[in-house]
């Protein structure tokens, strides 16, 4: 075992499929020999698997979304990137109405192996249009697993099981993340869609968040502990299929919950794990549940402005301890 | 090109399959049976003939709102067709589909889309996986004129060409699009002369001629099949009846009207084959009452299936129920 | 005073400010002579403010919000329609990314007066790409304003509104609301964002719901006050503002909160209103928070299948009464 | 087309301006002071400069992700546009937008855009508006070859060609989409091609001669002017340096990189105002020597100017705060 990049495990995992399984193929803006995609994910992959089971792909999202499932409805199994999660506001009619549907619509005749990789998040002052947090809106898009993957370990598993899951999985990064190192075993291992994992045991209040939002919950709780405040960290690894259960037990054992995500606040992903909560858990609550997010604006260009935008660790710590 | 009588029959016998289909949707509609909206494919047969005979059955459509006579013509269980147009539980999508996503994939139908365009890419995603198996198939892939305004057309006549997929472009320009004329919509008289600035060849046919159909589709699958890539094949041809289920298209002047119903494309290719000797009216009568009574066998299977029970609603959305 | 339709009550505000605002235009698919919008909305307008003003247009929905958008901020103010809901997958760029971030990106410098015109909702048996309720993924995107009226007399004040509005506005109307009718004054009015209204007043239960589930459940109202439950109703009408004074204030006075929406439940606008009424009222709920909404599936064809998707009043009552 | 030496010498200025402009940019990156990334327009001035030299004041100009020159060469206020660039409040956009966002509305740039391909539509929609506003206003919309790809490119031209709007398609091909060749990515050698396809008159120039742009783009604005509807210009032009802040561009084949710089854009049309007797070597001189002046003095603004407070990020997202 050894200590990994977050990029250099979501490497791994794709090459493992790619050499395990041939028709596993990646498609994607710069993903292949002159670039090595946006964040150098891909790097190397292409001069490995060659041009075309790593294909770089004209700036066409709609359509690199549609082509992946027309080649994932006929027998390959596509891993197509858009380069920015921004820039998914252009494939959304391939993504949500037709990889999302096509199951569906067809009475269950075609199985739609697809999976469709982009990164989210800020911190990079690259502003409005390279910046946003957009899971909600998949949340929200009956038809699409979604994973979350915020660790070295979980985003090798989670890719693996992505690329071998019979349905379109949204599989998205974080800008903060790729250089996080983690270790990662050296045999292979799936993790499972759906489990969440208990980053931190705690019994005061439960944290919920993703990406690197959960990186600086993690710092907090290590914070509160020192305050005397003990906090549950929990990492929900996938959004759909949503691991409600851990959840809901650390609520019931803690009584407080806090959610923290990158993403603007209203009708962010938060919003749906508040409104479960309260309905499941709604005796154990010991306190509203409140939510730490992005305030309602676009995400913008100065370093203080952005600062502000993405939630510190204070304003995750005073969640925190309003509610204890 | 040289047509064999076997090739000639074939063609009166799907156009007219096709447009027995259609008859029986409209009758049924007419009685209140068909729920929802309907896109009609009669007038433009011949398209869908004349581009189906020249695939193999291997080979993939891609379909569009107005696709009954696409999956018809590719060979579609009739009765699963007409099933899913009246919401049964035994139609080819388990009536979750309907009219706009009528679709039989065991006969290489990838899909049949509400949303105008969205099928171009897929179908290019489609002749991707052709050519990356290492296969022959080949797809065609059918939209409409107002089609061709949509970004993805563009963005998948270009995919298309630089990696020189197997796929054939099938542009049904019935002049239309809704109510909005596409000589409105499109500054060039062919919308074929778009496929000229990605370097794809294309060809302009009387698409309510499907032996014309026939020949160019022939060639471009040719084509694909031999690696020279992507062809576009412009069918002008007309909607017999208004865009959907209530439209009385009082929009369209009376004599443009005229003028395509008298280049029917079933009475065309009847013409076609009875002059070059391939049937006597007397065949092509034959093939009309056994057609027929197919149709009428799958309208009633349609009919007395069962409607989907309610909570069947929440299947297929994944493979496994989560 | 004469009651009108919520089709005509549309048209009416849409001519009447093309009347006062000769920069006020229509563009969209088929909204013109030949057809008068898919839903007849505009029908008429054309034959009296010519095809130039109400202008039809290709099948190109993102640059239909696009240039919209540019006419906006060039010193026009076009009525953008977008035939239907589903279609706004293709224009998600242009909506989410330019439109409703321009005036924050260029620190102000541009004003963006553009209304987008759109109809969600199911019921008319037209499948998977021409039912959905698609409103939360504009909730989820800061800079959009976004009204939802279910009624004619709201929807003409609110249309009238909006374009004077110098903000983008997401106008959402629903398909089996264009024929209720209701009395519309004759004189001029217009209808404020952000100001919800108490459609019924009660005192055991909020219902707070949109469009035809409104309708719904204000007839369920009528149904449980038979059992002795008193119901109160409230229309948001617009979701950005959003009322949640008035919201608030009922949910303090009746203790229960029971959300309906036609959309899909998991990240619906509904999670949101949950995720806040929780947060801002803990103390008076007496009970969890109900979502009554379709199934996390996409919208199916056949009848059966269909109304078993769309919630049902039975379900409606069934809710309210359980947390009663 | 016979240009006056005042032409030459506007031509020259504002090619030299651009490139300043950017050196200054290049240097303060290499100081650290530049957040985010940088995507820099060295290189292609000449393109910005033709362009916006056939423009009024009053005409409008869509920028792209690579945007400093053309603002720059539509005259913004370089103080605003550098401390944009660095984050400050002084900033054209007080800091909200940075390099992909760089706008001055004042003085005719509808916006700067990092989604590539957004600002056609958005371009297309201000020609309508000039049109329909009655006025003589005319938009020059900038896009690169990877933006022609993207499908709003088709939809776009297609708009502007039906209705015949005051339009001029700028398209810089710099040979590179990031590290994509644009000859993997297009089947044809002129991207100029595709405006056929929608009737839509194009040529292609020496996008590094600031000169032929200029001619180009005079007709160009001439026929939208007299309602003669859009353009499609293709100018032919390469990046100095890499796609953005971090790459090398080592994807790029030495010969070809000695190439294009053998033919740099400010010595270029230095040459040709010599040559044509419009400046000479020391007026030449003196012109850079008054914009550097003014090049650092914006450069000493944007440095010395303050960074927003952290709370204004709360402020524009409407008109009023809600
Ligand atoms: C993207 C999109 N925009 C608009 C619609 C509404 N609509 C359905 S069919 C149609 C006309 C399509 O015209 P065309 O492509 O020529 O096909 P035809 O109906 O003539 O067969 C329109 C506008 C849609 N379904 N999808
Ligand atoms: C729609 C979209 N896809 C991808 C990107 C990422 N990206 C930024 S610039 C760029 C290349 C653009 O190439 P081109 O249009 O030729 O402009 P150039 O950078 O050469 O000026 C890419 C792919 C983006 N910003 N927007
Ligand atoms: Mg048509
Ligand atoms: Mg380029």
């Amino acid at each position: 075992m050894a200590k990994k990049t977050y990029r250099d495990a979501l490497k791994e995992g794709l090459r493992e499929e790619m050499l395990r399984d041939e028709r596993v193929f990646l498609m994607g803006e710069d993903i292949g020999l002159n670039w090595g995609g946006a964040f150098k994910v891909t790097k190397g992959l292409a001069e490995e698997f060659g041009e075309e089971r790593v294909r770089d792909t004209p700036i066409s999202e709609n359509t690199i979304a549609g082509a992946a499932l027309g080649a994932a409805i006929t027998g390959l199994i596509p891993v197509a990137e858009i380069m920015f999660g921004d820039l998914i506001t252009l494939a959304m009619d391939q993504i949500c109405n037709q990889a999302a549907k096509m199951r569906y619509m067809f009475g269950g005749q075609t199985s739609v192996p697809v999976v469709y990789r982009s990164v989210f998040g800020g911190g990079k002052n690259i502003a409005s249009h390279h910046s946003q947090s957009l899971e909600a809106w998949f949340m929200h898009t009956p038809g699409l697993k979604i994973a979350v993957p915020a660790f070295a370990y979980d985003v090798k598993g989670l890719i693996k099981t992505a690329i071998r899951d019979p349905d379109p999985v949204m599989f998205f990064e974080h800008k903060l993340v790729y250089d996080k190192k983690e270790e990662v075993p050296d045999e292979e291992y799936l993790i499972p869609f759906g489990e969440a994992r208990i980053r931190r045991e705690g019994d005061d209040v439960t944290v919920w968040g993703t990406f690197q939002m959960l990186h600086k919950s993690l710092e907090v709780a290590e914070e509160l502990a020192k305050e005397g405040i003990s906090v549950e960290v929990i990492d929900p690894r996938t959004l759909m299929p949503l691991d409600k259960k851990t959840l809901i037990e650390s609520v019931k054992k803690t009584g407080r919950l806090v959610l923290v995500t990158e993403e603007t606040k209203t009708g962010a992903t938060t919003s749906e794990i508040a409104a479960i909560v309260q309905e499941e858990a709604f005796d154990w609550l010991d306190a509203p549940i409140k939510r730490v997010n992005a305030p309602d604006t676009p995400v913008p260009f100065s370093p203080p402005l952005e600062q502000f935008f993405i939630p510190s660790g204070e304003r995750i710590a005073e969640a925190v301890r309003s509610v204890v | 090109m040289a047509v064999s009588k076997k090739v000639l029959v074939n063609l009166y016998t799907r156009t007219l399959k096709v447009r027995l289909f259609e008859e029986k949707v409209w009758d049924l509609f007419g009685q209140n049976l068909v729920p929802g909206t309907l896109h009609l494919y009669l007038g433009q047969e011949a398209v869908a003939a004349g581009v189906t005979a020249a695939l193999d059955k291997s080979d993939w459509i891609q379909s569009t709102h107005r696709g009954h006579g696409h999956v018809i013509a590719k060979g579609a269980d009739m009765n699963a067709a007409l099933a899913e147009l009246l919401g049964k539980a035994t139609g080819s999508c388990k009536g979750k589909g309907g009219s706009m996503h009528i679709t039989q994939f065991d006969v290489g139908v990838l899909g049949a889309t509400g949303v105008v365009a969205s099928g171009i890419p897929i179908g290019v995603g489609a002749a991707l996986s052709c050519k990356m198996r290492g296969t022959k198939e080949v797809v065609a892939c059918f939209f409409g004129d107002g089609a061709s305004n949509n970004g993805t057309f563009g963005e998948s006549l270009n995919m298309a060409a630089i990696w020189s997929l197997p796929v054939v472009f099938v542009v049904e320009n019935n002049l239309y699009a809704m109510g909005t004329p596409i000589k409105m919509m499109c500054p060039s008289i062919d919308i074929a002369e778009r496929a000229t600035g990605y370097c794809i060849p294309s060809i302009v046919v009387d698409g309510n001629n499907a032996l014309e159909v026939y020949e160019a589709a022939v060639e471009a699958v040719k084509r694909a099949r031999e690696g020279g890539g992507p062809t576009l094949i412009e069918c002008k041809t007309y909607r017999q009846r208004g865009h959907s289920r209530f439209d009385a298209a009082k929009y369209r002047p009376p004599e443009e009207v005229e003028f395509w119903l008298n280049r029917d494309s079933v009475e065309k290719i009847k013409k076609i084959v009875i002059e070059k000797g391939a049937l006597t009216e007397k065949d092509a009568e034959k093939i009309r009452t056994k057609l027929q009574k197919e149709v009428d066998k799958a309208g009633e299977f349609a009919v007395n299936s069962e409607y989907p029970k309610p909570k069947d609603a929440l299947d297929d959305v994944f493979a496994e129920v989560l």
